[in-house]
């Protein structure tokens, strides 16, 4: 890890207790941090050089039952990244907006509540951004079925007979 | 369609038509890389007479290369039905003919015959130049044999199709922040 | 038939009158203008050549006398033209347009009044006279239009003094050194005159009368102002007729003084002077032409082609060989009626929409057919575009400067004309095609009463450029009374030296062309009518289409080449800002505020009027 | 009645012999690409296959201007003479072909602005900036050659180049009239206009099936005026037979330069003919005032 990553980190640590640190690689370091210390820290870090949010996105743990926020930071004057990490639950899907830290999360946070569902305080404009007419669930989450939601809204070919089975035959990979 | 009552200015045209095709190529998903080859010096698409168009009113052809996400296929809808009368739609691809490995995505479609009348598919996860070459031929012998009328199909039961469309995309021409 | 100083009385009572019957209603009034106008041009069409009438004399041994010469009556005929028509057109636009319509059509009559005057005026003073009279009537006109339009007339009074009054110094020099006044005198004492000196000056002031009014290069700057903001219907009787009393004194100051005999040819037959006259009127082109296809507001961009068009008649009337000038004469008639033409139909579409800027409009054809009919031919003439009577002039000025072998002009005047394919085509396709914008989908045609004289001016366009021997019968008389070789033609065919052309087989050529076109476009099938929003947009569809537009900045790619072009009217503007200046610094000076300071002064007055001992 | 016989004579040469060497000219661009290239006769297929068509129109503007420019191109190609075959003996004078050529691309412009278009808008507006660049040089050049031979018809133009061409005695002239010719043309370095990736192809943007026919018709005519007019003045005598050979010569030039030359941006087009050719063409007219003509 850089030296000047490693003493932010080390400040970092004074700063939050729970802190757990993976280094990915030379100039790159994934801090997992609880979900109220979030705002803190980000405003830290673009304090000391990571002004550039280059991603806000999430993921879903539908077995945990949780949603992992994470903000990628990156640092014009060393190169250096900070993958910050948060887990909010996944019932509520409620977290608070980095709107006026950086004014591009507003898209980000849209993309967000279009995909996962989440609900950002403090950015009032949740539209769909990309999907037209959209009626299920948000179809990033892992309780949605493409697949038969595929089948029910685009109607598929009826094959007479079943040609990726005949396929896989000649191509001899099922019995011999 | 049997081709009796094609009079004779009829079949005339369709053979001019035949020898002179125009194509407005949709180049979507990874079948637009395959139309360069074919129109230069190696596989010559011009040699057949053709070429391709930059806007769908002078297009004789709407080729469609890959993958129509519902979005896209908003704006094809759109293209096809701004293209003069006798036109037809081939179906590059195996995305177009059953949604091809996207089978399963929540945004693409799995059938474009659904939405539009397509008169020839050309099967294969991006089919090589040679397989487009003998597409075209097969096309222009449909025409000469008076075959290739989907655009017919499309004006006959207009109404199936457009149900087609409403009922995968919601409404073909949609109004959000984009298109006050 | 009434003489000519009857009809001039007539006129000037008849102001008074259409003033009080405009009080009462403003129809009538008009209407009463349209007839006497009518009237007018119907007296001077049978007027026969050579009437002379006496008037008053101011000057002993001057006698102020009309004499009807050729020249004055094609210029009459033209103008009256012009003027009857746009009165006929006035009687549907007073309804809502000037501010004060009584005023307006009392000073409509006292200019006519004053042009008439002009025209036939046999003598220096008299044409002073009545062009001071002509000026006052429209100078009254002029800030009845829109808001700023009072600074140009002010800019426009100035201006046209500036020619009138080196106009009237060069008059009294002439009384002081001859005492005569009258043309053929005036010609034949410089004929003899020793010093070449003085010829130059007598000319060169006369013809600066004639600069200033048609919008020659130095002092062109007034016209964009004055026809930009003039009320729309009088821009067209500025244009198309006023312009035209200054080519009429250039024509006396070249050909009555006949200059050619004057002074030594200084290149190929052409006096040095005319040479320099010729340079003015290509610079004038070369401005008009640039600064035409810049122009956003469409009344100013036809005035900047009035500043070449103008360039072009002085052009042709300098040439002063026989298709030259015959050509110079021909494009005044074209240029007259085109421009008419064109101003009534902007105002047609000013009295519908109510802007004159291009990028605010757009598809108007759809809801003004005819005025969309009378603008295209309107151009296709002033463009000079072979069907129509443009290109006959323009013809025979280029056929002129080829046979002179002046390359150069000949240069300008083809930028000149292919630069006004450029400058026409902007309003066509931003003002009348194009998509129509949203406010205007209810504007309807303007009323028949409008649509009358425009229609009447295109079917005189396309008439005079099938048949064009009326108008060429006028020129052969004029050259024939100037002394000048007459072009010679027969029917339809124009003969020059170069070769010669029939306007009769181009027509009927283009009208089979046109035929054969048509039957193709029967035979094969039918196009499906779709109405003006189904457009290629590039696979997008939209629903606002006043954005689908593409008017402003038309030519971009073209203005940013002389984006940084020396303007004139900074530089006279820069002008009356220094002389303001120096106004107020000898204001300061002697309009004390304590009376020491007067005291001061008037000492210095009596020491220096004993000191030099009057 | 003769007069008929000649211009339908006219017309038809142009019809058959213009569409004929359009396809040559793109059998021509194919060999250059190294492949084969679509028959001679393509162009006709083409024309006949897009009139066979149903499209759409804009209303009547949008048909009016069409026929306008199908007419005015027909009015102008039957007062060139083609070698010794000239329609109308006396009248052929060079201003008259040269303006009546602008009713043709005026009537195209106004009706292609008139679908509502505005990428046909723009592409006018380049074509009308094109054509301010390249008549200027080619009109003196042209009016060069007639203040030699004191004659603006173009039939004595041709005929009064008894002892060498004019393009050798003036070869200045000639050299700024074929780069004129090759903006007149439209061909690659000078589409500009028609630049089908910029503004799809330009004024053409709405022009449907018939239309598209009849504006193909047009544009081959348009480059039959336009290449026996520099044929004529600059290639000495020739009757029928020899003019269509001189045509072709000076058609494949044309096409050879222009397979290989990229597009021009527009404020390019007109910056590049006032430079170098303008500056020749007023030489060439100097040349010719002071008598140093070879």
């Amino acid at each position: 890890m850089m030296s000047s990553m490693s003493e932010i980190v080390k400040n970092l640590k004074t700063l939050v207790k729970k802190l757990e640190i993976v280094e990915i690689d030379e100039r790159e370091v994934k801090i997992e941090i609880p979900c109220e210390k979030t705002l803190n820290v980000l405003s830290f870090l673009k304090g000391n050089g990571y002004s550039h949010l280059s991603i806000l996105t999430a993921v879903d743990w539908i077995e945990e039952n949780k949603f992992e926020i994470v903000y990628v930071l990156f640092s014009w004057e060393n190169g250096g990244k900070f993958v910050v990490s948060t887990k909010i639950d996944r019932k509520k899907a409620k977290f608070v907006s980095v709107m006026h830290l950086w004014p591009i999360a507003r898209f980000y946070e849209r993309e967000l509540h279009e995909f996962f569902g989440i609900q950002f305080e403090g950015n009032d404009d949740m539209r769909p951004l990309f999907l037209e007419n959209w009626d299920s669930l948000p179809p990033l989450r892992k309780d949605f079925d493409p697949l038969e939601y595929s089948k029910e809204k685009f109607p598929d070919r009826e094959y007479i007979k079943d040609v990726i089975y005949e396929a896989k035959v000649i191509r001899g990979d099922l019995n011999g | 369609m049997a081709n009796h009552e094609r009079n004779i200015w009829e079949k005339i045209a369709d053979q001019l038509r035949s020898k002179s095709l125009w194509m407005l190529h949709y180049c979507t998903g990874c079948g637009a890389i395959e139309l360069p080859p074919s129109m230069t010096s190696r596989f010559d698409m011009e040699r057949f007479g053709m070429g391709p168009m930059a806007t769908p009113r002078q297009a004789d052809i709407l080729f469609i290369t890959g993958y129509l996400s519902a979005k896209t296929l908003r704006r094809v809808i759109y293209t096809y039905e701004q293209m003069p009368e006798p036109k037809y739609v081939i179906g590059f691809g195996s995305c177009t003919l059953n949604g091809g490995i996207y089978y399963d995505s929540y945004a693409t479609i799995n059938r474009l015959d659904y939405y539009i009348p397509v008169d020839l598919y050309i099967a294969g996860c991006m089919p090589r130049p040679e397989a487009l070459l003998e597409a075209f031929n097969e096309l222009m012998k449909m025409i000469r044999k008076g075959e290739a009328n989907g655009w017919k199909q499309y004006k006959e039961n207009y109404d199936w199709y457009k149900n087609n469309q409403i009922r995968s995309l919601g409404e073909v021409l949609v109004h959000d922040e984009f298109h006050e | 038939m009434i003489p000519i100083s009857y009809l001039v009385l007539v006129f000037l009572f008849g102001s008074v009158v259409s003033y009080l019957i405009t009080k009462a209603n403003r129809i009538v009034g008009a209407i009463f203008n349209f007839l006497l106008t009518f009237y007018a041009l119907f007296v001077l069409w049978n007027l026969e050549i050579g009437h002379t009438e006496k008037l008053f004399s101011i000057l002993e041994g001057v006698e102020n006398t009309f004499k009807v010469s050729s020249l004055g009556k094609y210029f009459s005929i033209i103008s009256l033209i012009v003027i009857s028509l746009v009165s006929f057109f006035i009687i549907e636009w007073i309804r809502k347009k000037p501010s004060r319509p009584a005023a307006f059509n009392a000073f409509v009559l006292i200019m006519s009044a004053g042009i008439i005057g002009v025209f036939f005026s046999n003598d220096l003073l008299t044409l002073y006279i009545f062009w001071e009279i002509a000026v006052l009537g429209s100078f009254l006109i002029v800030p009845m239009g829109k808001e700023d339009s009072k600074k140009a007339a002010v800019i426009y009074v100035v201006t046209s003094a500036i020619g009138s009054y080196m106009y009237l110094f060069a008059t009294f020099s002439i009384y002081n050194k001859y005492g005569i006044l009258e043309f053929d005198q005036v010609s034949r004492f410089l004929l003899n005159e020793p010093s070449n000196l003085f010829k130059w000056f007598i000319i060169l002031f006369i013809a600066s009368a004639g600069i200033a009014k048609s919008g020659i290069f130095p002092l062109h700057t007034w016209l964009r102002i004055t026809h930009g903001n003039a009320p729309d219907a009088f821009s067209a009787i500025l244009s198309g007729q006023l312009v035209k009393m200054g080519s009429y004194v250039l024509a006396i100051s070249l050909s009555v003084f006949p200059s050619t005999k004057l002074l030594a040819s200084f290149y190929s037959g052409v006096p040095l002077l005319n040479y320099i006259l010729i340079w003015l009127g290509n610079i004038s082109i070369i401005i008009g032409t640039f600064m035409a296809i810049r122009q956003n507001d469409m009344k100013q961009l036809i005035a900047y082609s009035s500043v070449a068009n103008g360039g072009y008649i002085l052009v042709g009337l300098g040439v002063m060989n026989s298709i030259g000038y015959a050509g110079g004469l021909f494009h005044v008639f074209n240029h007259a009626i085109a421009a008419a033409m064109i101003f009534l139909s902007f105002a047609a579409v000013v009295y519908r929409t109510g802007t004159t800027k291009i990028d605010e409009m757009g598809g108007l054809i759809w809801k003004m057919p005819w005025t969309f009919v009378t603008y295209l031919v309107g151009i296709i003439s002033l463009a000079g575009i072979p069907p129509t009577s443009g290109f006959i002039s323009k013809w025979m000025i280029f056929n002129a400067l080829l046979t002179k072998g002046m390359f150069v002009t000949l240069t300008i005047t083809f930028i000149g004309s292919v630069g006004s394919f450029l400058y026409v085509f902007r309003p066509l396709a931003g003002v009348f095609l194009g998509q129509l914008k949203k406010k205007h989908y209810e504007v309807k045609e303007v009323s028949p009463v409008m649509l009358i004289p425009m229609l009447v001016l295109t079917l005189l366009t396309l008439f005079i450029g099938v048949y064009p021997k009326p108008v060429l019968d006028f020129i052969v008389s004029i050259e024939n009374s100037l002394g000048i070789k007459p072009i010679e033609y027969s029917g339809t065919i124009i003969k020059t030296s170069l070769g010669q052309w029939d306007t009769l087989t181009v027509f009927t050529m283009f009208a089979v062309g046109f035929i054969i076109a048509l039957v193709l476009y029967i035979i094969f099938p039918r196009g499906k009518k779709v109405e003006l929003t189904d457009q290629y947009t590039g696979g997008e569809y939209l629903f606002n289409y006043d954005l689908y537009h593409y008017a402003t900045g038309f030519y971009r790619f073209l203005e940013r080449l002389y984006d940084k072009h020396p303007s004139f009217e900074k530089l006279y503007g820069m002008l009356v800002s220094f002389f303001k200046s120096m106004g107020e610094i000898i204001n300061e000076l002697f309009y004390k505020v304590s009376p020491s300071g007067y005291v001061f002064w008037i000492s210095i007055v009596i020491l220096i009027l004993f000191w030099v001992r009057w | 009645m003769m007069t008929i016989i000649r211009v339908a004579a006219v017309l038809l040469t142009g019809f058959f012999v213009g569409l004929t060497l359009e396809g040559v000219s793109r059998k021509i661009i194919a060999r250059i690409q190294r492949r084969y290239g679509p028959p001679w006769y393509q162009n006709f297929i083409d024309v006949f296959k897009a009139l066979s068509k149903n499209g759409i129109t804009h209303g009547w503007i949008f048909d009016f201007g069409i026929l306008m420019a199908l007419g005015g191109v027909i009015a102008t190609l039957a007062f060139v003479p083609l070698g010794d075959l000239v329609a109308f003996p006396g009248l052929d004078n060079l201003f008259i072909i040269v303006y009546l050529f602008a009713v043709g691309a005026l009537g195209m412009a106004m009706g292609m602005v008139g679908s509502g278009n505005p990428n046909s808008s723009i592409g006018v507006a380049r074509a009308l900036t094109q054509m301010l660049g390249y008549e200027i040089p080619y009109m003196i050049s042209v009016s060069a050659v007639m203040y030699y031979y004191k004659t603006a018809s173009v039939s004595e133009l041709m005929l009064s180049q008894q002892d060498s061409w004019t393009l050798l005695k003036m070869p200045l002239g000639g050299i700024v009239a074929f780069i004129s010719l090759l903006g007149m043309l439209g061909k690659k370095p000078f589409d500009t206009p028609i630049a089908p990736a910029e503004i799809a192809s330009g004024p053409m943007v709405e022009l449907s099936a018939k239309y598209m026919g009849l504006l193909m018709l047009m544009h081959t005519f348009s480059i039959f005026v336009e290449i026996g007019l520099f044929v004529d003045i600059f290639l000495g005598i020739s009757n029928y037979w020899t003019f269509l050979i001189k045509f072709t010569v000076i058609w494949i030039l044309a096409t050879l330069i222009s397979s290989v030359l990229p597009r021009f941006r527009i404020e390019q087009v007109v910056k590049f003919y006032w430079k170098v050719p303008l500056g020749l063409a007023f030489l060439q007219a100097l040349f010719v005032l002071l008598g140093w003509v070879f």
